[in-house]
């Protein structure tokens, strides 16, 4: 049983640590602002998931898993918000996502 | 292999602040010392320092970048002239910087326990912690009672700093000569923040009370706990506007918490020479020495929170004040 | 490897002249400040270095008998030297908020040459 | 295995960090910032249990809850400064 949990968890991890720098990659590498923003948040929140309850399985039943539920939820509950407020701060600034800018030279040759 | 961690976060950490000092955005540069902070915080925890990193976290995180931003708010995000004579002082820091880096030859290798600092008082510390005040966390043995004088003097310090903000910013005005509620104050408009910040705001205040009595047993303690509980403040203003934040704990308030952290620090200390002991003595305080340590220890820290919160705010709604 | 156990103290130099050189070179006060707590950062930095100790963990006794701590004294000073710090960064933020209402400029040249005339 | 993770979060944190000092726009640096925030309550989780001090969680969940603040602050920063520039364009066109 010790040791399906062990693979398990390993396996979470090692996904976790793959999304998260898949997050990376993509944050780094996208053209422009929002893509690199979706890039960014959708990893870490599935990283989060990932790593926290990788980390989980190996804690057991004990006050560091619910300290971890907690860290868990408050990050799923604040990252997307920040990313929300961020782009609804960058759209109000007037930067404008890539695909609407092609659009328009495509119709404005 | 930890080691290698932190040498890993070190670089990024001079990376950073090359970067910090390169940029002539301001706005940048805060939003890299928010990184910065980070790392740092990251680094104190692998060289075990936990405590120093809850503190590191707890005002970096937030109250650090939302005062300097409030800042930038009033003068300019823009830095307009470059630098003056900068072959000169780029010479002589870098001079400086290689003679330190000379200087550290000679110091005592990364961990080493028989370093002269390791084998100082450090070990008396650890020792005699368990007997005299009987806490886990050496830490805040240290803080609250074998250096009780050097904390009284940092709330002192904390405190003139506040009054000092005070007196340059003018301690806001009174909340019924504040313009008209409009409905356009704070981000109520972004539904989104709103309603998470305001899930979010009970949490905090509950984890910096769990900070504030937990420190004698973890990580934790007076100053952390003032600055988490203002951290949630400062969000309560964000997303709600200055005047619910003042009409939910007043200024005259504030002044109140500010003057009464150290109050209450010294008459501990005070109350330690009445029942016959000296100043910031805890052991007369109860029936047992050990028990009166606990109890003067939770008491300061107390008074350190109460300071620390009281200023960190005064300062925060000083400033907001000003834009006004 | 013997001189990786130095690294923690190069960054300190590093650091620490890197805030010292935004805090002489840079005209603009809030960078002056920047600056300044980057100097502040290095130092924090210094002090926790110098009280780790190889195998230790942290100061907080777990009921582990043979546990190796950490060194307590440098922690205690830092913790309160980071909420002094910010408190100190505040009232010079404060007296250069006074200073752009006053002389509507927070660079050191724009303000010499107001104080010339 | 902690190891592993460890790694591809501080790789990660590098790639943050490049975006953060590359720019282009002060959004890119606030995206960074945010990121390396999420990053860092990883890394402080994981290290908790290199370590086998389990207690030190308290440090990732203070960075949870109060990381967000940074970033609504930066909103209410932006604005502010839409709103003042919003109010000195009006007084221009008064003038005019």
């Amino acid at each position: 049983m010790t040791t399906l949990l062990d693979v398990l968890s390993w396996v979470l991890l090692t996904l976790g640590g793959i999304s998260v720098l898949i997050g990376g990659i993509g944050a780094l590498r996208m053209p422009d602002l929002y893509t690199r923003m979706h890039a960014a948040s959708v990893t870490d929140s599935m990283g989060a998931i990932l790593v926290l309850g990788g980390i989980m399985l190996q804690a057991g039943w004990s006050l560091a898993t619910i300290k971890l539920i907690a860290i868990l939820l408050f990050l799923l509950l604040t990252s997307p918000t920040s990313s929300n407020a961020l782009a609804s701060a960058a759209l109000l600034a007037g930067t404008r996502p890539i695909a609407e800018r092609k659009q328009d030279r495509e119709e404005t040759p | 292999m930890i080691v290698m961690f932190g040498i890993f976060l070190l670089t990024l950490l001079v990376i950073t602040a090359i970067a910090i000092v390169r940029t002539s955005n301001l706005f940048v540069g805060v939003m890299l010392m928010g990184i910065a902070s980070l790392l740092i915080a990251a680094n104190f925890f692998i060289l075990d320092a936990a405590d120093v990193a809850l503190t590191e976290a707890a005002v970096g995180a937030g109250i650090s970048t939302v005062l300097f931003l409030s800042a930038l708010a009033l003068t300019s995000a823009q830095e307009r002239s470059k630098s003056s004579n900068r072959l000169l002082s780029f010479t002589v820091v870098a001079v400086a910087a290689l003679v330190l880096i000379y200087a550290t030859f000679d110091k005592p290798r990364f961990g080493d326990p028989l370093a002269p600092v390791q084998t100082h008082v450090a070990p008396w510390y650890l020792e005699n912690t368990p007997t005299y005040i009987d806490i886990p966390n050496v830490v805040t043995a240290v803080l609250g009672s074998f250096r009780g004088y050097d904390t009284l003097g940092e709330v002192f310090v904390v405190f003139t700093a506040g009054i000092g903000v005070l007196f340059l910013l003018g301690s806001g005005t009174a909340s019924s000569s504040l313009p008209r509620e409009t409905n356009n104050e704070g981000l109520r408009h972004y539904l989104i923040p709103r309603v998470v910040g305001r899930f979010l705001i009970p949490f905090i205040l509950l984890f910096g009370l769990y900070v504030q009595f937990h420190g004698e047993y973890g990580p934790g303690g007076g100053f952390q706990a003032g600055a988490i509980v203002t951290a949630a403040i400062i969000l309560y203003a964000l997303i709600e506007g200055e005047r619910r934040a003042l009409a939910a704990l007043p200024q005259r308030w504030l002044l109140g918490l500010m003057a009464a952290g150290p109050l209450i620090y010294g008459a501990v200390g005070i109350a330690g020479i009445v029942m016959g002991g000296n100043f910031l003595d805890y052991s007369p305080l109860a029936s047992d020495p050990v028990g009166g340590q606990h109890l003067g220890i939770l008491l300061i820290e107390i008074g350190v929170g109460i300071t620390v919160t009281g200023v960190l705010l005064s300062i925060f709604h000083a400033f907001a004040a000003r834009g006004r | 490897m013997e001189l990786l156990g130095l690294y923690n103290y190069w960054v300190f130099a590093i650091l620490l002249m890197t805030g010292f050189y935004a805090v002489i070179a840079k005209l603009n006060l809030v960078k002056k400040l920047i600056g300044l707590s980057l100097f502040q950062a290095a130092v924090f930095l210094l002090y926790i270095t110098m009280g780790k100790v190889d195998g230790g963990t942290a100061p907080i006794f777990s009921g582990a008998a043979d546990a190796v701590f950490s060194n307590p004294l440098p922690q205690v000073l830092i913790l309160t030297a980071i909420v002094v710090g910010i408190s100190t960064t505040a009232l010079g933020l404060g007296i250069v908020v006074r200073i752009k209402e006053e002389y509507g400029s927070i660079e050191e040249d724009e303000i010499q040459e107001i104080d010339r005339q | 295995m902690y190891y592993v993770v460890t790694l591809a979060t501080l790789v990660t944190m590098g790639l943050a960090l490049i975006r953060a000092v590359r720019g282009p726009s002060v959004y890119d640096r606030v995206l960074a910032m945010n990121m390396f925030g999420t990053k860092t309550v990883l890394l402080l989780s994981i290290i908790a249990f290199l370590y086998g001090r389990p207690d030190f969680l308290d440090l990732a969940l203070a960075y949870a809850l109060i990381n967000f603040i940074g970033v609504l602050a930066v909103l209410e920063f932006f604005r502010v400064r839409s709103l003042r520039r919003f109010a000195e364009i009006g007084e221009e066109a008064k003038t005019e």
